[in-house]
């Protein structure tokens, strides 16, 4: 364990008396793709933001040494903890370079805020050429494919320096090679910074995952590398016996993606 | 006594009277995010539907009775018209709304000031309510129990129609989840347009208790909008329980405030402890944890 | 391609001005062009209202008491520059006695006037601000309340009547800063100044807009919560703009009180407040020009045609409202954008609340 | 394009239009140096007047909340001017009226003015109704020099010469009303006004005539003039237990106050109400409930006197009639009237001439209320005082009516009540 690792301990999330996540710990360091899975309603994303502050939650989650339950959401990323959601969430309306660009803003003195933009950061220009986006530095990202605007929030969280990166279902949604070129992407990053993968896609992860954390109704049920998990028969009892490529696609329905949306319009 | 009981009594009228028109605000906004600023105007073709049943009927006694449901339905229809010709076009942009309606109040507040003699018409009390109830000393006046009657009938009845009913319930399944309502063969379109009308509908019951108050022209329903929206967001969006404790608490205080200082005064403080309130629980009163994003 | 972009919009505002500074004062008599002088005031707070809405999101309903702070600022400066050394006649007749209220004194001093005019509403919209948007007060309910801040300062001033004039308000002044009012030369000079004030703030805006701020305010716009986890607080971001769309809407109110001649609190009430809104939208909430050429649209459109046809000037602006919403929701400015961008690709379309002429303009 | 060169340009447009700023700064008067007073700035006139017509300004709310009450006076005054002109005009000149909304804001009231003056070229303006109104047009007709007509009772203390009061001042209203109050009995009264310029000052008014009448003011409420409910100032005026209720609110929060005021049980035999805002036109609206009670004006539909019967036929013929006179109708009425008198006694429509006409002549005309005669040197008329009570069908029974016609004293220097202090104070701030 390194002073780099992201560590949770004993994390619970209560909504009115619903207990959400009851108890997790696990930790991920750099140079791994860590993966959480689990059904429908097993707390991963919830675990997600707990740790980025979007959730109020008891327990701990540290990172490199510092508490990041209790802070305002903006503190926490400035701790170098980034996320993206289960729909894409860039700005529509702005250019690939500019939703780039306000991503590496943290580290710039206010006041040059005032000013135009002259030039492109190198960070900016090196996530473009990471992610394949560099033909579209000046396309609106609104008309971005789906994979693309994927890729972009990977790319802002690169900019932005995250030390951890949270990514909740990223492939959803997009064909296999996309999958394949998400899943080498992600490795790479993932040489020298953390990558926390929410995933329902269980031939992704069993492709790409060094390590998986199962969660089932709060809590963990099985950690370890992708075969030990699979090999776990509780694993397999809680996935009704039929653990392997058969159940991905009845993993990746509808319902959560749609509870998403829907999450996304009260906001 | 009377500095006491008087102002608590007042202020509870005055505060049911918000209520009736907060309701079907708390209908259309907080249901449906609709931010409709012609409400108002539809409190106010309550009162014109009220003086025009009282052309027909001439005898108050039975022309207010008649026009509370002739009211909610006249003001209900404008509210359909207005859905079905604009707001359904904007259920994506709330805040658009807003705009739109303000134009349409416009046109209504207008086209009432051409129609209705300008000074505006006479709506007669029903004889019933001539005299006052004795309460510790003080002499209520009948009307003031009326209006609290009406408005307590009017919640009641929203409450059973939404939890009781299916259209009701239908309402509560889209709020809560517009496209599994819709994927559960529910038409969103139909309840849309009920829950304008019942909103709208609601307004026109309003004015009807309005006009038993004030004046009935083209103007009265300016002064309702902004304390009727500042009681919905005080309570809490879609919260009928919320809605009433604010109306109520509203009403009560510019009473008191009323009382103590002046009627000016006594607007603006109850303004400005209704923002500070809104400052401190952005949510309102009563609200329900949920697991959504904020 | 993309650095002389910037440029066309500057070329812009540079027409702007020679129309405003140069041509007009030449082609419109002095009645006209105290007119223009006053949609100008307007166009000023519109220009603060597009940055708050059309590029913040927050649709300020309230800046007649922003408009109101540095209305009444300048209007007490002129009425007690007109006393003179007696307490103003409207004062007199409560209490014949009493002084002057505390605090209009500090208002003899023009330093103080002018100070008071930017200050105030620095002051006031940061800490308002501050504790909406911390609390992440957002949407319908900042509308409403804004809107009910105004109606209760309106209610406030109205009530007042010793202390602000009430309902009546101010009128009848007879310098500014020591130049005759009634002096045509002088009316003109107003004028000017309020015109420059105008392309002043166009400036300023037109910098915002290409800046890095520009972008991470229509960023904070359309995602707000995505804005937190890039490591930005969005309630400073709104502040910003927010205090800014309220110092404009203060200086479009002080240079109205001398071309306009009478402050009221129904110039700062809910309909005023609305009013000013009107213009932003029909001109174009999110562009640069939309909402001062809107605003003035509007304050031309009441001049004339609420002259030849008052009861339909009603009925158009209740129209108006409601057809530019509807089907343009970025204004007339939208218009070409839209042509352009439908001949080009038609399944390109421009993205909902920014057209794509001014995505362009923003890019390096 | 270098950025340094980018930001020269910038500075240098920039410093180029506050230069232009300064420049034409420096052409204007000073403070200091205005030689014979502001108005020797004003253009010379352009009204024309070689032509048959004449062109007069009609300036009214025809939209937003004034519209309640202006838009008859807009209509009476057009009347008016036909009447006029089927008897053959002013000095031979037929009336041409240009018709503008001052739209209830006072702003635009104050733009209106100057276009009618410098656009339209209107000899004269009619119109105005709220004290606002009147103050957002007072600069603009002194700094043009044009003349201004308001037809509305107001709170006097005010004087102009570029403006005609027909309406009422203090002393032919409020002062008649205390005398009648005096004449009854009265002890113990109770204020309710709205919230402006007009109630407080009234109020003031009549507090300092109370205590020469020995009549106890036992209570004063005040409601915003936009707020119908009068619920909670009522609870307080049946605490307080006044004989009568002075009543100055305005517009529709009449009907509030009264509905408010027979809720609680408050009637006219045991509490009546005298009015100085409800008129022929208000009454209907209120209904049943205002019967019974008083308004004081010097105008009723009731009056018998010679021209009125007229009056009323023409009105009631009238299109877009609402087929009642009231007092501020007819104060508009009489101002068309007192124009045409007062530019054939001058045998001009120039500014000047007529406000000398009016200085040296004795202006009278034969109005519905009476043969009312003009004050040269202030410029309103004077007035017989009515008190009128509220019959069933809305028209007032005479129940009071002063011995003679009251001259106007809208600074009330001929009432020893008054002090001197506050007059002379508001004589200087007039300047």
């Amino acid at each position: 364990m390194t002073d780099a690792s992201l560590v949770v301990t004993d994390l619970h999330v209560e909504f009115s008396g619903f207990v959400a996540v009851g108890g997790v710990s696990f930790d991920a360091h750099p140079g791994e793709v860590r993966f959480l899975i689990g059904p429908n309603g097993a707390g991963k994303t919830t675990c997600i933001d707990a740790i980025t502050g979007l959730t109020r939650a008891t327990g701990s989650a540290r990172l490199g040494g510092k508490e990041l339950l209790g802070r305002p959401v903006h503190k926490i990323v400035r701790l170098g903890v980034g996320r993206t959601f289960q729909t894409a969430s860039v700005f529509d309306e702005l250019t690939v370079l500019q939703n780039l660009d306000i991503a590496a803003g943290r580290h710039r003195r206010s006041a040059s805020l005032l000013r135009a933009r002259r030039g492109t950061d190198g960070s900016i220009e090196q996530a473009l050429e990471e992610t394949g986006l560099a033909g579209e530095f000046a396309t609106p990202s609104g008309i971005l494919s789906h994979g693309q605007k994927q890729w972009l929030e990977i790319a802002m969280l690169l900019v932005q320096d995250a030390k951890v990166l949270l990514l909740d279902e990223p492939v959803a949604g997009m064909s296999q090679d996309e999958r394949t070129a998400t899943g080498e992407l992600l490795q790479r990053i993932a040489a020298k910074r953390i990558v926390l993968v929410v995933e329902h896609d269980m031939d992704f992860m069993r492709r790409f995952a060094t390590r998986v954390t199962v969660l089932h109704q709060g809590r963990v049920l099985s950690q370890g590398a992708v075969a030990e998990v699979q090999a776990d028969p509780k694993v397999q009892e809680v996935y009704l016996g039929t653990a392997g490529a058969a159940t991905t696609a009845a993993m990746s329905v509808v319902p959560e993606a749609a509870a998403g949306t829907h999450q996304r319009k009260e906001d | 006594m009377d500095a006491l009981i008087a102002p608590l009594l007042n202020g509870s009228a005055q505060g049911a009277l918000l209520l009736l028109a907060a309701l079907g605000l708390s209908l259309t906004f907080g249901q449906m995010g609709v931010i409709n600023m012609a409400h108002g105007e539809f409190l106010m073709i309550g009162a014109f539907t009220a003086y025009l049943v009282q052309q027909v009927i001439a005898s108050s006694d039975l022309s207010i009775p008649v026009a509370l449901p002739v009211a909610l339905v006249v003001a209900g229809l404008f509210g359909l018209l207005l859905e079905v010709t604009v707001i359904q076009w904007m259920y994506r942009r709330p805040l658009d709304t807003l705009l739109v309606t303000v134009g349409v109040s416009l046109i209504l507040r207008q086209a009432a000031l051409q129609i209705f003699p300008s000074q505006g018409v006479p709506v007669e009390k029903p004889g019933w309510l001539d005299g006052q109830l004795n309460i510790l000393g003080y002499e209520w006046p009948l009307r003031q129990l009326f209006s609290i009657l009406l408005a307590a009938v009017c919640v009641a009845a929203l409450a059973a129609w939404l939890k009781y009913t299916s259209f009701g319930r239908r309402i509560r399944a889209t709020v809560h989840n517009r496209d599994l309502a819709e994927t559960s063969g529910i038409s969103t379109r139909t309840v849309d347009r009920l829950t304008f009308f019942a909103g709208s509908g609601l307004a026109g019951v309003a004015g009807v208790a309005a006009s038993l108050i004030g004046g009935t022209n083209s103007q009265m329903g300016v002064q309702y909008i902004i304390a009727a929206f500042l009681v919905v967001a005080a309570g809490g969006i879609g919260q009928l329980k919320g809605t009433i404790i604010a109306a109520w608490a509203v009403g009560v205080t510019l009473s008191y405030f009323a009382y103590w200082t002046t009627g000016s005064l006594a607007q603006v403080l109850a303004f400005i402890l209704v923002i500070v309130f809104l400052q401190l629980r952005p949510q309102g009163l009563v609200t329900v944890r949920t697991r959504s994003l904020v | 391609m993309t650095k002389s972009k910037p440029w066309i919009s500057l070329s812009g505002i540079g027409l702007f001005a020679v129309l405003l500074l140069a041509v007009a004062p030449l082609v419109l008599t002095d009645h006209w062009l105290n007119n223009l002088g006053k949609y100008c005031c307007w166009a000023i707070a519109a220009v603060g209202i597009g940055l708050a809405w059309g590029r913040g999101g927050m649709l300020v309903m309230g800046q007649g008491v922003f408009f109101a702070l540095g209305a009444y600022s300048m209007a007490m400066h002129l009425t007690l520059e007109t006393a003179g050394d007696r307490i103003p006649g409207f004062m007199v007749l409560y209490d014949p006695l009493a002084p002057l209220p505390v605090f209009w004194e500090p208002f003899r001093s023009t330093g103080f006037t002018l100070l008071a005019i930017v200050l105030l509403p620095v002051l006031l919209a940061s800490s308002l601000g501050y504790a909406l948007f911390k609390r992440r007060v957002k949407g319908a309910y900042f509308a409403i309340l804004t809107q009910a801040l105004a109606v209760a300062l309106a209610t406030l001033i109205s009530s007042t009547i010793r202390e602000t004039g009430g309902d009546t308000g101010l009128s009848d002044f007879k310098y500014f800063f020591g130049f005759v009012l009634n002096d045509p030369a002088n009316k003109r000079m107003v004028y000017l100044i309020a015109a420059a004030l105008l392309i002043v703030c166009l400036f300023a805006v037109w910098q915002l807009y290409r800046s890095r701020f520009g972008e991470l305010l229509v960023a904070t716009r359309d995602a707000e919560e995505r804005v937190r986890f890039l490591g930005y607080d969005p309630a400073n971001v709104k502040l910003v703009a927010f205090v800014v769309s309220a110092l404009m809407a203060s200086i479009g109110g002080a240079m109205f009180v001398p071309i306009v001649g009478i402050i009221t609190p129904a110039e700062i009430g809910a309909a005023a407040s609305i009013l000013m809104i009107a213009g932003v939208a029909f001109g174009g909430r999110a562009s640069l020009f939309g909402p001062a050429l809107g605003a003035i649209a509007v304050g031309w459109g009441q001049s004339s045609l609420g002259s030849t046809w008052p009861d339909g000037w009603t009925y158009i602006l209740g129209l108006l409202f409601i057809v530019v919403i509807l089907f343009l929701p970025n204004g007339l400015s939208s218009l070409p954008a839209r042509f352009t961008a439908a001949r080009r690709s038609p399944d390109r379309q421009p993205a909902p609340a920014i057209v794509a002429a001014e995505l362009e303009e923003a890019r390096p | 394009m270098s950025t340094t060169s980018k930001r020269l340009r910038t500075l240098t447009a920039m410093g180029a239009v506050g230069t232009t700023v300064l420049v034409l700064a420096g052409c204007g008067a000073r403070a200091g140096d205005e030689t014979a007073g502001s108005r020797t700035s004003a253009a010379p006139s352009c009204v024309d007047t070689s032509g048959d017509t004449i062109k007069l300004g009609f300036l009214n709310s025809l939209t937003g909340g004034m519209a309640i009450s202006e838009k008859t006076v807009s209509n009476v005054l057009h009347m008016g001017a036909d009447e006029i002109n089927a008897a053959g005009g002013i000095l031979g000149k037929k009336i041409a009226y240009v018709q503008e909304d001052g739209a209830t804001d006072w702003p635009t009231f104050a733009e209106k003015t100057e276009k009618l003056l410098t656009q339209d070229c209107v000899a004269a303006i009619f119109g105005g109704w709220t004290s606002s109104s009147r103050k957002a047009v007072k600069p603009v007709v002194e700094k043009h020099n044009g003349l201004f007509f308001y037809p509305v009772q107001y709170e006097g203390l005010e004087s102009s010469p570029n403006i005609y009061y027909t309406g009422a001042t203090t002393n032919q209203q409020i002062i008649p009303a205390m005398d009648f109050l005096a004449s009854r009995g009265v002890k113990k009264l109770f204020l309710a006004g709205s919230d402006y310029v007009f109630p407080r000052t009234a109020n003031a008014i009549i507090k300092l005539y109370a205590a020469k009448l020995g009549i106890e003011i036992v209570g004063e409420e005040y409601v915003p003039l936009d707020k119908d409910d009068w619920t909670s100032q009522v609870a307080k005026i049946v605490a307080a237990k006044p004989d009568f209720i002075f009543n100055t609110i305005n517009g529709s929060s009449n009907v509030g106050f009264i509905k408010a005021y027979y809720d609680a049980g408050l009637t006219a035999g045991t509490t009546p109400i005298i009015s100085v805002s409800i008129a022929e036109e208000e009454a209907p609206a209120m209904g049943h409930e205002v019967t019974g009670h008083y308004a004081s004006w010097n105008y009723f539909q009731s009056l018998k006197t010679d021209t009125n019967p007229k009056f009323i036929e023409s009105w009631k013929a009238y299109p877009n009639s609402s087929g009642v006179t009231s007092d501020p109708m007819e104060a508009a009425y009489i101002s068309l009237y007192l124009y045409k008198a007062l530019v054939e006694a001058a045998g001009s429509f120039d500014v000047d001439a007529v406000n000398a006409a009016a200085k040296k002549n004795t202006i009278t005309f034969d109005a519905p209320e009476g043969k009312v005669t003009l004050d040269g040197d202030n410029h309103h008329i004077s007035k017989p005082g009515h008190i009128g009570q509220i019959n069933s069908n809305n028209q007032f029974d005479i129940a009071w009516a002063s011995d003679k016609f009251i001259e106007p004293d809208p600074y009330l220097e001929s009432y020893d009540w008054f002090p001197a202090d506050i007059r002379k104070q508001l004589v200087d701030a007039a300047g």
